[in-house]
């Protein structure tokens, strides 16, 4: 018998909505076990729902059957190689998840009084002292939810620290290699961006660094900088580039995305900038989750303190032979605010907190060297053959922990987009790189091995790639009508957003 | 200490050559001298698994949780049980570690929880549009008011005094990067202050923002509130608690443009206040200006139903400086398990759950309210929350109910100076009337002590005592 | 692009110790923190090995990919339908693991004072009232480690019962229809088996036990019967079978594995049965692990109390205003000792009873009159069209909880076995019936669908059923070669076991 | 109360017609009426999922386990570290919920994961076949006598008193059906006396059994001891702790027939003792009549790579009332639990465990002994536990220890009255250096506290001190 498709092509995607039957039902409730009074006595009626929202009706057995059987159709980081560029998709220790679950942190109500929650805010004060330590800079807040989150945070915290010299600043530097987010939050916190060059290195191009603080005296409010970069170079100008802008009056912003090259390596504070954000889920082992959840802590130098989010967390001193207490402290004048309720994603800083105690300082110092190591074997891997004649290294140079190419000969040359190259490879079971970023370059797949990947894992994948280019010389179609093994193959993302349907209809 | 990693001295020499490097160490050269560390991290050495272990678990101990104390606190965060089959599910690899689906062929699994979120959370508001998740409560609504801003290019907010006060001091931080005034309107029995509401929105206000059951607990006349925004064309966005939508009559009915808030009680557990997930839903109109990542339903080559991020012309990565919002990784796996449970209490489980919180709530305000010291703080109706008055410094008397394992309420005085003497209690299935019961004699006991030591000790004050006395009559 | 194979069957099988590279490790160990003495100073060095066990050298990252993946290679239960007969398979409620998992169980030490261990104690003994109540009987044994482990307690039961009263036995008689541990149960105890005939409603045939009874005057220690027995009916007779037993002098073993099908509907106690096991991986919703763990508990009669294995979990009355408290009795004179280490199977009895409280006594019954209801209703079904044509019901009658079909018209008219229907369902994504078991129906398919299962699914198999008999007619080659789908196809089961390979050999 | 079902009204109607009957009453009709129940079970009404999480947790309150006293208990089963990425694998639904592996082609991976076990134990024990497990230590070495007595026609077994008293016990159970004899050889000097045990031995005897370490800690020459056994034919069976197989000298190597024992310690947890697994190894002659599943490597029709359950022909569902055994389920997920617990360890993380352990045991001995009424029981090399003698009745001095929070060994008096006084203590990674100096100091405490009561009480005797002075001098 010829297969003419895989089961799981077989299987006709169905919501749980779509499965639902009209009496069944999964959970059953405790009794009341008070006054059953009718609920209009309660609540006046003209508040009240008329009927239910539709939501399912479906037994147990059925819920764990769907979505068991949906997470089958998900690819995933415990399933095979995902060298996503950018997100550090490094092992998710579970051990992580087992400490994250305890009661005392999972049931552990946020509004607790701190006296009676010391154990967590232990916890959170530890792991400022050690992202304090990590990036050089002397204060931490853990509040914000993500990276895009501690970069608005920086923002505000930028315009708090003009507003009180009594300045008004109104334009933001980046690189145009900058990571989306980074923009989108300049606008949000009400400023406008001011796009820096990219030179020959892969680095921020100087004369055009200094043309544009010249263009904008005195507007500009900051710069904001990921070091190593997208493009995964180390910008070597960094301290010229921080003395710039430091003369220029601006505080400099550390996007800590790619954090995970250099610590123990080299620190952000100790590179001159003020703000640094980290990723949580990226360099400290938070599972992504499909999305999220993530943590987006700020280390920040001595003059951006003042305005730190509040609350924040304080360690105090014992006396009378008490030892140090730890505690909330919302008496922050200065303070932008708070960016969310209650403390942040508490969950991960345990998991974060657990992997750094795992690791110790050394074992992160050798995490990010076997991450740079990593990359620079595949990159080296991805030189040879087809590989180095298609899709050339964007810059020439050893990378940090990832590195970009470039798919515009394989394009030219084989007629294959860099998308086509993403989708055949999931035919050979490998997540692609992240590809079309950064803009900057052509066709570009921008490649991130990390430190939790063996050696075999890289070579399988270069020899992934090496067969891809190679069938493509015979047949570029069959790259690019991939992928063909996969539950759904090419989606038309067009129609999804021309006539977006984005919930199921119901009767 | 090593871990977690594959490369072995073999592997590290094999793969430098490959490289033509002598030693990793000439990789970190293009790092210029002086930027090196050149020392060991200030940080304690490794530990085994079993060591970090104990350690954590030292630290959790220290915790007073709900599993060990009692928990009457809410305040936008509830002990709720979740349901074992929700960490079954995402516990699973497949939905903990991948990243946000940016390809869909191999991300259907997730796209497709998405999509079901989406639709679950549009059916819980009224509003056909939702999105897959925000960060949390008070960001949400944060993001809400950057919305209204590209909406109506007005940038002036009227916020009752009833949303989160979370929620409010958030949208201020925002606000200054928005360039927004954000103006406050009381509250009246409890309630927002209708009249007040009328007087402050205007034709410069781009959105009013209640929240229902507000911060208090009352549920509000979000129809009746609403209509002075409508008359300006202002947004209205709505608060609102999830755990509630099954009873009480759903934003989208009342006008709202928006509605948004916590996800928390939906399947997601305390954390100390996180990870948990904002949801997010509006009208038709506003589906271009969302934030957030939304799921959409299209087809493959072949024909075959699937899902995709929809609409991501609006986001970060494509947009940049234009994007309705600057989020990217968000709480996907949070918005999974409000899905779960969401279908694990189905159609009616949720409606009964609701009922049930009601019924409970109203034996438990009764209750207390009859505990001599306590009067409620207000006679609005409540869902699942609700006020009161002690007649006692209400620290002194959550610290003696703490001794008897119960955490008491969560105490309004830091957010509400003019109700210092305020305790919000919240009621959930996991709380029996048995709890209940306990509780009420636990702050009878706890202000008659209390009452006794002011009395006892004759010119003895407790901090919390210097206020305003409270006003009616008390047994 | 033509499918040649799926994904997963491209996949080669490689096991852990393939992937093993010398220098790799996932596991940090804790410094010993005591004087690092040379280990022959503290053992002789002719007691020590010389070189450590080849286990794999593997990070952590790939054990769990490799176990991951290697997971979904299984079929199981939250995939898809799984009536695999006389196996119950039904619903594994999650709570259960969580309850299970609470440390209070999870890490208390089987050796701890009972005085320290009440809590586990008092789950035992309420565990116990519960089966005793569900069975009739009023004293249980939690020990038996499974089903065959209960059924040799319950045959040592016999012999000391008999041997006590000074009598020595040395027949056990059992219905041809019996499961394959009943007879292996009796050789290792110490008896022989008689088998005994199946009447034309698949109940004993009564002639045949008289007859049996006669030949072996004196000799017969007990009957083993399951009832509903394998073939899903219920013996009309049992109450006459009981008394020819107990008139004979031999106790009455009832084998639980079919308890499902009447749980507060009828009792083996009231039946007349004297020992019972219960399989709590069965009727009491314990996941089978892929082979295990479960647990066996027996029930008894006053009669063969005093024979139980030792300790036994009994509660004692307080006094002085204590309330009661739990212990173990070892003093039981009578006993025929302990079956295994400790006190059993614990970590099922949390789970067992986590299931049997959040059912109640109602939700018992009710469970089973689904169980019941689902089962003939999807006789029913396959009654219907081709598979009524081919695969007649062995014994038309309405079943219990499960039904035994024939796949002897099938054989003869389209030439395919049993096993070529059951490995044709697996390509329809469900688990086969049991096959060629009871031993007494020819080609036999036995089929449990359990009380979980939705209507829906029930219809979904009897389409599947009726589909592949009809293709069948056409080609019935499709179905003696089926699977296509599966990770694997057919497997040579006959090499296995002539040059039985059963480890990886390692250099 | 409904659980776990989906049978709605409407979906009883239409099965109930189909099947052509009025009610599912009409189903059970078959069952003759006076055998019907009746009435209801006397059972508890069904309750929701957080009242049943809540009863539960509240009985597990009331036990003290190790995450709340420092276990020093072993006796067979030892408070190690479960690693994390157990529970992440064994809790996979996939491994989780499916039957035995009848249906090879989807149980692939169950499958090989039996045949990596094997190889794992094969290793462990140096023996060349394993099966995938059995219950659990003590019945597995019941099991082996009915081997022994199939491979020998003999019915004669000779035990080593230092065999686990369970697993003698169980022994004898089974022994009364396999009507075989079992007799005992006593202990000189911690171990099996090798004089008694040689002259015990004779042609009737179907195998020897001995333990090493044995349940007083001690390691046995098993080589030497053993030589009794080849001499007359009979099989030579050994019970051993798996995790001192990465520094003892394995079974396989010291002339054993049979090496089995109890797997707890690998990868499963404590759970008050079972579910855990025990193992089974053999030498080649034994395949045969090994009982339990056994994978096996195979090809499909395509020439894949496979396994398939092997040697089906020994087993009760094809062999029946001839199988080697009477085992159908077994302890499947234990036995993964195991192999993913020893593939974390790793070839030299299991070697380096081992010793850890020997360290942290002989640290341990040597600073229990110089406390003041503490001498050791024997003074034969040990691995990870160790037995003692105390001056003071043992139970009480364990009460005084428990109220410190540690428990502080296992009392020998039930086993063998000949120790009474015996405490056996046991040593795992989890016990620190630091916890062994608290054992020291509460034992030094506890004991003087029991002298003082005695002495100061004059007459008063304490039930357990009336037995046997204790031989040598003591402090
Ligand atoms: C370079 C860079 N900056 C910022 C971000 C945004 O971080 P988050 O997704 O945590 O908001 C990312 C995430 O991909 C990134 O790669
Ligand atoms: C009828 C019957 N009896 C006994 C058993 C043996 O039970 P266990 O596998 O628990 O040993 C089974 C298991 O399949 C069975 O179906």
């Amino acid at each position: 018998m010829a297969l003419t498709q895989t089961p799981m092509q077989a299987e006709k995607a169905q919501t749980i909505f779509e499965k639902s039957k009209a009496g069944r039902r999964a959970a059953a409730l405790p009794d009341a076990g008070v006054p059953e009074k009718p609920l209009a006595e309660l609540i006046p009626e003209k508040l009240l729902r008329a009927e239910p929202p539709r939501l399912p009706e479906i037994s147990e057995p059925e819920i764990i059957r769907h979505y068991n059987r949906l997470s089958r159709r998900n690819f995933d980081l415990d399933t095979g190689f995902y060298p996503l560029g950018s997100c550090t998709m490094k092992h998710n220790p579970r051990l992580n998840e087992r400490v994250a679950a305890l009661p005392g942190h999972a049931r552990l109500h946020p509004a607790q009084d701190p006296r009676r929650a010391q154990g967590a805010l232990e916890l959170m004060w530890l792991l400022q002292e050690s992202l304090s330590e990590i990036c050089g800079l002397p204060h931490v807040s853990l509040q914000p939810s993500a990276g895009s989150h501690g970069e608005l945070a920086g923002l505000l915290l930028t315009r708090a620290y003009h507003a009180d010299r009594g300045e008004e600043r109104t334009k933001v530097l980046a690189p145009d290699t900058s990571h989306g987010t980074n923009p989108a939050s300049v606008t949000m916190s009400g400023y406008e961006v001011v796009k820096v060059a990219t030179n020959e290195r892969g680095g921020v191009e100087m004369d055009d660094l200094r043309a544009k603080l010249a263009e904008n005296a005195d507007e500009v409010a900051c710069l904001m900088l990921t070091n190593p970069n997208t493009l995964g170079v180390f910008d070597e100008n960094i301290a010229e580039i921080a003395s710039l802008i430091h003369e220029a009056g601006g505080p400099l912003y550390y996007d800590g995305a790619n954090l995970n090259a250099v610590m123990g390596h080299s620190r952000p504070g100790d590179m001159g900038f003020d703000i640094v954000h980290v990723n949580l889920h990226k360099s400290f082992s938070q599972p992504h989750g499909g999305g999220g959840p993530g943590a987006g802590p700020i280390a920040v130098s001595d003059r951006i303190e003042p305005y730190l989010p509040r609350p924040q967390v304080v360690r105090r001193e014992g006396s009378n032979g008490h030892g140090p207490s730890f505690d909330l402290d919302f008496e922050r004048p200065r303070s932008i605010g708070r960016l969310r309720g209650f403390q942040g994603n508490f969950g991960v800083f345990v998991r974060s907190y657990a992997y750094i105690l795992s690791l110790g300082g050394d074992g992160l110092v050798e995490a990010s060297e076997t991450a740079v190591l990593n990359a620079n074997y595949l990159k080296a891997r991805l030189a040879e053959g087809r590989a180095g004649k298609h899709l050339p290294i964007a810059f020439d140079r050893h990378c940090m922990h990832e590195f970009v190419l470039s798919g515009k000969p394989m394009k030219r040359d084989l007629g294959l987009a860099t998308l086509d190259l993403a989708k055949r490879l999931l035919d050979y079971g490998f997540h692609p790189p992240t590809v079309y970023f950064p803009l900057l370059v052509d066709e570009a797949l921008m490649v991130e091995p990390t430190e939790t990947e063996a050696k075999e894992t890289l070579d399988a994948f270069a020899d992934a790639v090496e067969q891809i280019l190679a069938e493509a010389e015979d047949n570029p179609d069959l790259a690019k009508n991939a992928p063909y093994t996969t539950p759904v193959r090419r989606l038309d993302e067009v129609k999804a957003t021309r006539k977006p349907v984005v919930r199921q209809q119901l009767q | 200490m090593t871990r977690y990693t594959a490369a072995t001295p073999d592997d590290r020499r094999e793969m430098l050559d490959a490289i033509g490097v002598g030693s990793a160490a000439e990789l970190f050269e293009q790092i210029p001298e002086p930027l090196r560390l050149g020392r060991p991290l200030a940080l304690p050495d490794g530990m085994s698994e079993a060591e970090v272990y104990e350690r954590l678990a030292a630290l959790a101990e220290r915790n007073a949780d709900a599993e060990e104390q009692v928990c009457f606190v809410g305040a936008g965060m509830y002990d709720h049980y979740v349901p074992a089959i929700v960490d079954a599910i995402t516990s699973r690899s497949e939905f903990l570690t991948p990243y946000t689906p940016y390809q869909p062929e191999i991300s259907q699994g997730g796209l497709q929880v998405m999509f079901e979120f989406q639709t679950a959370m549009s059916e819980l508001t009224g509003l056909p549009v939702s999105n897959a998740g925000l960060y949390e409560g008070p960001s949400a609504l944060a993001s809400a008011g950057y919305l209204a801003i590209g909406a109506t290019k007005r940038r002036r907010f009227v916020v009752s005094r009833g949303v989160h006060p979370h929620s409010r001091e958030t949208l201020a931080t925002y606000s200054v990067g928005y360039e927004a005034e954000v103006v406050e309107v009381g509250l009246e029995g409890g309630v927002t202050d209708a009249a007040a509401l009328a007087e402050a929105v205007d034709g410069d206000t781009a959105a009013v923002f209640l929240q229902s059951p507000n911060f208090l607990g009352a549920v509000e006349d979000v129809e009746a509130l609403g209509a002075a925004a409508k008359e300006h064309g202002a947004l209205l966005i709505v608060a609102c608690d999830p755990m509630t939508l099954g009873i009480l009559k759903p934003p989208g009915e009342c006008g709202a443009d928006i509605a948004l808030g916590e996800g928390q009680p939906l399947g997601n557990r305390l954390d100390f206040g996180g990870p948990s997930f904002g949801f997010f839903c509006a009208s038709e109109e506003q589906i271009r200006r969302m934030p957030g990542r939304i799921a959409g339903e299209t087809e493959d080559v072949d024909g075959r139903r699937g899902f995709v991020l929809a609409l991501q012309t609006r986001e970060q990565h494509i947009r940049r400086e234009k994007a309705t919002n600057n989020i990217c990784t968000a709480q996907a796996l949070n918005a999974l398990g409000a899905m779960v449970h969401l279908a694990w209490l189905g159609r009616h489980g949720f409606r009964e759950l609701g009922e049930l919180l009601v019924r409970r709530t109203a034996y438990a305000r009764e209750r207390l309210a009859a505990v001599s010291g306590v009067e409620l703080l207000h006679t609005a109706p409540v869902a699942r929350e609700f006020a009161v008055r002690l007649e006692a410094p209400v620290g002194a008397v959550l610290d003696r109910c703490a001794e008897r394992g119960i955490a008491a309420g969560y105490p309004l005085g830091r957010d509400y100076p003019e109700f210092e003497d305020g305790l919000l209690v919240a009621i959930t299935e996991r709380r029996t009337k048995e709890q209940i019961d306990e509780l009420a004699e636990a702050l009878d006991a706890a202000i008659a002590a209390e009452r006794g030591a002011v009395d006892g000790h004759g010119g003895f004050v407790n901090q919390e005592d210097a206020k305003a006395p409270i006003g009616g009559g008390a047994a």
